[in-house]
């Protein structure tokens, strides 16, 4: 079943084929007449505002940096699930591991909140 | 062939020669102490120098007393020290190898060597080499030389093989090269010190060749192993690696045609002549000769080659020392000459190795007292080197007199003091040889004993007999003559070895003492009888000879009064004599100057092809390394194309590689 | 339904997520494009569980989703710092060093 | 969609394998994680002020603890070479202290050591971290010089030595993949930290970043397709799998090539070396020495065991195909590096070459091969270490003088500084008495006895192209006259001065008595 993997590996080759050639192309053929329009970022045809959101301004910074450490504590209970599952037979050994694996998780939440990442100002 | 006794299987070190590591590693010690500790080592650097070679000396002793309670079969010793270059099949180990040729060479380099490390503290006590200020710097520095000298002469003549010998071969020519120009400020003392490198690299070359050959023919370099697979090489293999040996002694030895360096480097300070190119290193050409006896055993026309050279040399060496008035250069090219005497000797084969030890032993005794001798003249002639400035010495300096005559005579081979046995012994094997071999070598070895009596005759009535012709005249630093005796710590070592001079030969040769002594090492002598003249003849001969020379120095020399400059007008023979025997034109010529030739035709051939091919080769390098950096263009996007653009071909290579 | 065709889509995803690198500017953008390659292959780690029937795979999934998220945390740090001092995310004005 | 052939309560009841942990033979790494954890907390919980001098004590204590433990487990009556983390009826530990891994960590431990001394100092120009605030605006950017001095560096360090370690001793691809991503992201980070030029040292951790992901995409996808190969990803199994004949062998070589990628770029080995002088230059000069010298010791570490454990059946095809990245590698460093005028990126070219060298010796495939590798490695991380130590030293009024034109007529200046870095770059070209003369001797001639002369005689080329680079500057630095406004060289301080001093010894030391180390390096193999 699996020898039929060869049209896979020649797409592959092909499709990066082609973006070699596409990048490597493009400059050299394609004339450049830049206009406002086309620098413009592409928003489903609506006029692109610089101030996305109501209330005024940019998302704040902040916004992202709590996204990522939001991102960063929601995956690791990704390995918390796994072990709820199994947790019987995996016994004393299996508490220990997940213990020194929360263990760790705290200590870089500590780090966080002790160099305020965690205040909103 | 010659029978001999086989070469020694090597037992382990036990007792006092587990320690002999102790040897190497206190002169070193020395010497990295000297060189690191830098001014702080200044007040007491010469007396630690001393110490270590003393205690070197002490230990070698303590070594030597023990070994001569075994049983001569039990003398050859193996130390293995540690793994020191395991590469795959190349496995050299670090091991000593004490044996009674190895403990000969170690009681020479460290007895002579700690009498001269006394010498030199008195004859160094003011050198400042040129420069200013009143610190001991220079000394302390020549002290750290010194001492490196003799670790590395001690690594080369105790090593176990013959990586370990070069390793010391290449440390005695860096110490040597550090001496020969101590006084950089002297422009003669650095171009001779980078003459006698050059000559040496040349000689290197031809035994890092030969150790070479016997890796590759035999996988190992370890003396036990090659002596005793030797055998198993092809005849010209062996022919080659003996004679690319030999040019590694000529090298070090000075020995035609590599000679020219030895006499340029008396430029160094006396001791260092003394010790490095009278006594002990310029006789490692002897030693190597001497250890691979096994491979030299097996190649007669190898031997041949050797007496040849040595017999050229002798003569050579003792021509050129009748012409010139420096007194050094004279001591110098008589070390030529006498080294000649030992590679002759060793080239005799079994009959010779141990008398060629015999005379280095001896020579290493008289030699270094002429050179101390030569250098308390100098010490006390305000450093003059032109003998035709000396005369009438004897009254002024009556101890330096007194011992640098006894080891005139010793050298000349007066009946019972050590040249006489030493010289005679070869002069004798030479003789025993067959057929016209017999009647050249011996002659020569004749002609020498004759040569060398006239010259060091002339040295003798020139130096300490006849007019002061140093009364008025100045030396070229603007000083009057002042000729004194030197302090007690010059005259003490030459005392020394002027009693070696006198009763060393007949203490080593009484008894068989000696050649029986290295019998593990080098097989016995095998005393052949009959040859050219009968063997009761030669000391009757060779002193006769001798006699005739003193007498037509004295005539010659002695009789009229000396020309306080060297008259200009001579006959051809003095002239070329002068002129080294045009022993440097001929290296021109034969070297030299087709070297000169051969780059010349070479630079035309390579300003239109080579360099072309050259030139073109470097632009191709540079200018593809200028385009290629053109795609290191700093962007991240064409990086990732070049990791994915590597990534598909490598799939695809494999992926062909597999299903085609 | 066979397992190859998520592993063809797996690929495809890969391939996209490896050409979007090399064609876009702004360095949120290509750095979202190593995570499209990531979870292309958490894709093909299933898939290949489910082929060989056993779990293995799912668990290797979830250790990529882990590193990834650090990964993204780490670059979007970098990414971060680097626009601030230069007020642009495009991987294109990164160009001091090169030669 | 899939139906799971074994439900939830099956793996509940389903007897799970504990795997016995051999915690002597792992203490170095255990060591190093947890003091990387603590040194996090001493971050977050210590006044900046106290933070330097604890941090620094902190790191070095750690690297020296652990290896008095990897001295204490490599002497101590266990069966040394066996131990590690072992899911019990597997022979193979999923994380081996085997030889080769302890080697190597007593080599990562002592070369972090010097890299450590060298990022702790700052008694030069008050040293080369700061915290990444942005710079004020209207200033030189590029010149920008932040103020303050960070410590985060040390936790860091720690973490990415503790991934390295994990790194070169997992024997399983997902562990591997996992200490990858340990030890980069660290690295990544420090790459941005330096306080002088800020602008280039962000550039650098950028581009590091954003390749480093990329390339870590492929192992990973290399990984997928072994796995789906071989059903495991352990390398024993994969092995297992490839002496058969039933399978799929477009996923194996798939799978091989793009994992080995994967490896390769770390280990900075052409084609995929573009980041390296970029990243080598932009970076802190410390954390520069720390990479060029550590992460070649992982890289290669890695490389060596998975070649060795999993791939040795087919040798056979890929070796060719490694033989010309080998080459491509060797030409790369050698002939773009003669034409480099900056000094950091030089030795980053002379680190791509030496990486190709490193690679001939590791497809040789053979105990000569490992222990020469290894050995070579040992080697090049020291010289390299003190080479960039060196190049901390001398400075002008911007920061570090990196262009070679400022090191002209430097021993007329400094001698020591120049015959020092001149015994160093002879050291890098090969030159015997030194230890990269060793190094190459046992490589090549481990890649002749494994019948690899063609490769070898490349090789030398390479070293002969390379040596020009090394021996311009020593000719500039001795030949040329020094120019008017040119840099001084700073007094370096007790830490940098003992890390030069280190790289030094070792540099000679293992080129005049090299025997201890090949001995230890050739104490035993991979154990499979």
């Amino acid at each position: 079943m699996l020898e039929s993997y060869l049209p896979l590996v020649l797409l592959f080759v092909l499709a990066t084929g082609f973006a070699v050639f596409s990048v490597s192309v493009a400059p050299l053929v394609g004339p450049r007449r830049y206009n406002r329009a086309k620098l413009d970022a592409y928003e489903c045809g609506i006029e692109p505002s610089p101030v996305p959101v109501a209330g005024g301004g940019r998302i704040p910074v902040k916004f992202y940096l709590t996204g990522m450490l939001f991102i960063l504590f929601d995956v690791e209970v990704v390995f918390m699930y796994p072990y709820a599952v199994a947790a019987g037979g995996l016994g004393v050994f299996g508490l220990v591991a997940v213990g020194v694996f929360l263990l760790a998780v705290t200590i870089a939440f500590v780090y966080e909140w002790r160099l305020g990442g965690l205040d909103w100002d | 062939m010659e029978t001999f006794l086989a070469v020694q299987e090597p037992l382990a070190a036990s007792g006092v020669a587990e320690y002999g590591w102790l040897l190497i590693a206190l002169p070193l010690f020395g010497a990295a102490v000297l060189l690191l500790g830098g001014r702080r080592t200044n007040a007491w650097g010469h007396l630690l120098g001393c110490a270590t070679v003393i205690a070197a000396f002490v230990y070698g002793l303590a070594l030597f007393l023990s070994m001569t309670g075994m049983p001569a079969d039990e003398r050859v010793r193996e130390l293995h020290l540690f793994d020191w270059i395991p590469v795959n099949a190349l496995n050299v180990e670090f091991g000593l190898r004490i044996d009674p040729l190895s403990m000969v060479f170690v009681l020479l380099i460290t007895g002579v060597g700690a009498l001269i490390h006394i010498y030199s503290v008195g004859y160094m006590s003011h050198d400042q080499a040129g420069r200013t200020g009143a610190d001991n710097t220079e000394r302390r520095r020549f002290f750290a030389y010194l001492n490196l000298f003799v670790g590395a002469m001690l690594i080369l003549v105790l090593g176990n093989s013959f990586v370990t010998l070069y390793l010391g071969w290449e440390g005695v020519g860096l110490a040597s090269y550090l001496l020969i120009a101590f006084w950089q400020h002297r422009p003669a003392a650095a171009t001779a010190a980078k003459k006698a490198f050059l000559m040496n690299r040349v000689g290197d070359v031809g035994l890092a060749l030969a150790i070479f050959l016997m890796f590759a023919e035999l996988g190992t370099t370890q003396y036990t192993e090659v002596f005793a697979r030797a055998g198993e090489m092809p005849t010209g293999v062996l022919l080659a690696i003996a004679l690319l040996l030999l040019l590694g002694a000529c090298g070090k030895s000075g020995q035609f045609p590599l000679q020219a360096w030895l006499p340029d480097a008396m430029e160094g300070p006396t001791p260092v002549s003394a010790l490095i190119h009278a006594a002990t290193m310029v006789t490692a050409g002897v030693y190597l000769i001497a250890r691979s006896n096994p491979i030299y055993n097996l190649t007669e026309d190898g031997r041949l080659v050797v007496t040849i050279i040595g017999a050229l040399t002798l003569l050579i060496g003792a021509i050129i020392g009748c012409a010139y008035d420096d007194i050094k250069k004279v001591l110098a090219y008589s070390t030529v000459s006498q080294i000649g005497y030992m590679i002759l000797a060793v080239g005799l084969g079994p009959a010779g190795y141990a008398l060629g030890i015999f005379h280095l032993l001896t020579h290493g005794f008289f030699k270094a007292g002429l050179f101390l001798g030569a250098g308390s003249v100098m010490h006390g002639m305000n450093d003059e080197v032109n003998m035709r400035r000396f005369g009438g010495l004897a009254k002024h300096m009556p101890i330096t007199f007194v011992t640098f005559g006894l080891g005139y005579l010793a050298l000349i081979g007066f009946p019972f003091l050590s040249g006489y046995f030493s010289k005679d012994e070869i002069v004798a094997a030479a003789f025993a040889q067959e057929g016209w071999r017999g009647w050249v070598f011996g002659g020569a070895a004749a002609l020498g004993a004759a040569l060398t009596a006239f010259y060091m005759t002339r040295l003798m009535l020139m130096t300490f007999f006849g007019e002061k012709r140093w009364k008025g005249q100045k030396s070229a630093d603007g000083r009057e003559y002042h000729p004194h005796e030197s302090p007690a710590s010059m005259t003490v070592p030459m005392i020394v070895l002027a009693f070696g001079s006198v009763f060393g030969g007949v203490l080593l040769y009484s008894g068989d003492r000696l050649l029986g002594w290295l019998e593990p090492s080098l097989g016995a002598v095998a005393h052949a009888e009959g040859g050219a003249l009968p063997h009761s003849v030669i000391p009757f001969l060779v002193v006769g000879l001798s006699a005739v020379g003193v007498l037509l120095a004295w005539l010659l020399v002695g009789r009229r009064p000396v020309p306080a400059t060297a008259p200009a007008q001579v006959s051809f023979p003095v002239r070329a004599a002068r002129a080294d025997l045009y022993g440097n034109a001929l290296n021109e010529t034969l070297f030299a100057r087709p070297g000169t030739w051969l780059t010349r035709a070479l630079v035309y051939v390579d300003n239109r092809g080579v360099d072309g091919l050259v030139n073109g080769i470097a632009a191709l390098l540079g200018g593809s390394s200028g385009r290629l950096r053109r795609a290191q263009t700093g962007f991240v996007r064409s990086y990732a194309l070049s990791i994915l653009g590597g990534a598909v071909l490598l799939t695809a290579a494999l992926l062909m590689v597999r299903f085609t | 339904m066979t397992p190859t065709y998520y592993l063809l889509l797996s690929a495809l995803l890969f391939t996209i997520g490896a050409v979007g690198v090399l064609v876009r500017r702004n360095a949120i953008v290509v750095f979202m494009c190593v995570e499209l390659m990531l979870n292309a292959v958490n894709l093909s780690l299933v898939t290949f569980a489910r082929i060989n029937g056993e779990l293995d795979g799912q668990i290797m999934a979830f250790f990529v989703m882990v590193v990834a998220a650090a990964e993204v945390v780490v670059g979007l740090a970098i990414i971060m710092s680097i626009f601030k001092t230069r007020r642009s995310a495009s991987v294109d004005d990164a160009n001091l060093l090169k030669y | 969609m899939f139906q799971a052939t074994l439900g939830s309560q099956d793996v509940a009841q389903s007897a799970v394998n504990i795997p016995e942990i051999d915690w002597q033979a792992i203490s170095p790494v255990v060591v190093v994680f947890v003091a990387a954890c603590l040194s996090v907390l001493v971050e977050a919980f210590l006044p900046r002020e106290r933070r330097w001098s604890v941090q620094v004590t902190l790191s070095l204590l750690t690297v020296v603890v652990a290896g008095l433990a990897l001295g204490l487990y490599v002497n101590s009556d266990a069966v040394v070479g066996t131990g590690g983390i072992t899911v019990a009826g597997q022979a193979v530990p999923l994380f081996s202290a085997d030889y080769p891994a302890l080697f190597l960590w007593g080599t990562l431990l002592a070369l972090s050591f010097g890299a450590l001394l060298l990022i702790a100092d700052r008694s030069v120009d008050g040293g080369a971290f700061a915290s990444p605030v942005p710079p004020a605006p209207g200033g030189d950017p590029v010149q920008y010089q932040a103020p303050g001095r960070q410590t985060e560096v040390f936790p860091l360090a720690l973490f990415a030595l503790g991934g390295m370690m994990v790194f070169l001793a997992a024997n399983d691809l997902l562990t591997m993949f996992v200490a990858l991503e340990v030890l980069s992201l660290p690295l990544y980070l420090m790459c941005g930290l330096a306080r002088r030029r800020r602008l280039i040292s962000q550039e650098s951790a950028v581009k590091y970043f954003l390749l480093g992901a990329f390339s870590s995409a492929f192992f990973l996808y290399g990984l997928a397709l072994l796995y789906g190969y071989a059903g495991s990803v352990r390398l024993v199994d994969i092995a297992a799998a490839t002496a058969g004949t039933d399978r799929p062998e477009t996923l194996l070589y798939a799978g091989f090539g793009l994992l080995v990628v994967g490896l390769l770029f770390k280990a900075s080995i052409g084609p995929f070396h573009a980041w390296t002088p970029d990243v080598y230059q932009g970076a802190p000069t410390p954390v520069t020495a720390f990479m060029a010298a550590c992460t070649k010791v992982a890289a290669f570490g890695a490389i060596l065991r998975v070649l060795t454990l999993a791939f040795e059946a087919s040798s056979w095809e890929w070796r060719g195909v490694l033989w010309a990245v080998a080459i491509v590698s060797m030409l790369i460093g050698a002939v773009l590096g003669l034409t480099q005028t900056d000094m950091k990126r030089m030795i980053a070219y002379s680190s791509i070459a030496h990486a190709g060298f490193l690679l001939v010796g590791a497809i040789a495939m053979t105990e000569d091969g490992l222990s020469g590798t290894m050995f070579y490695l040992l080697a090049y991380g020291f010289t390299t270490l003190a080479a960039f130590g060196i190049i901390t030293l001398v400075r002008d009024g911007n920061g570090e003088a990196t262009h070679l034109s400022q090191w002209a007529g430097l021993a007329k200046r400094s001698p020591l500084v120049a015959v020092t870095f001149a015994f160093l770059l002879l050291a890098l070209a090969g030159i015997p008495m030194t230890s990269g003369f060793m190094g190459k001797l046992a490589v090549f001639s481990a890649a002749i006895a494994d019948g690899m002369a063609p490769l070898v005689v490349v090789a030398l080329l390479a070293s002969a192209i390379a040596a020009f680079f090394y021996l311009r500057v020593i000719v500039l630095m001795y030949f040329s006259e020094p120019a008017q406004d040119g840099p001084t060289v700073s007094v370096p301080g007790a830490f940098t001065t003992a890390a030069i001093t280190l790289g030094v010894v070792v540099t000679l030391l293992l080129g005049v008595l090299p025997a201890f180390a090949l001995d230890w390096a050739s104490v035993g193999g991979f154990v499979s």
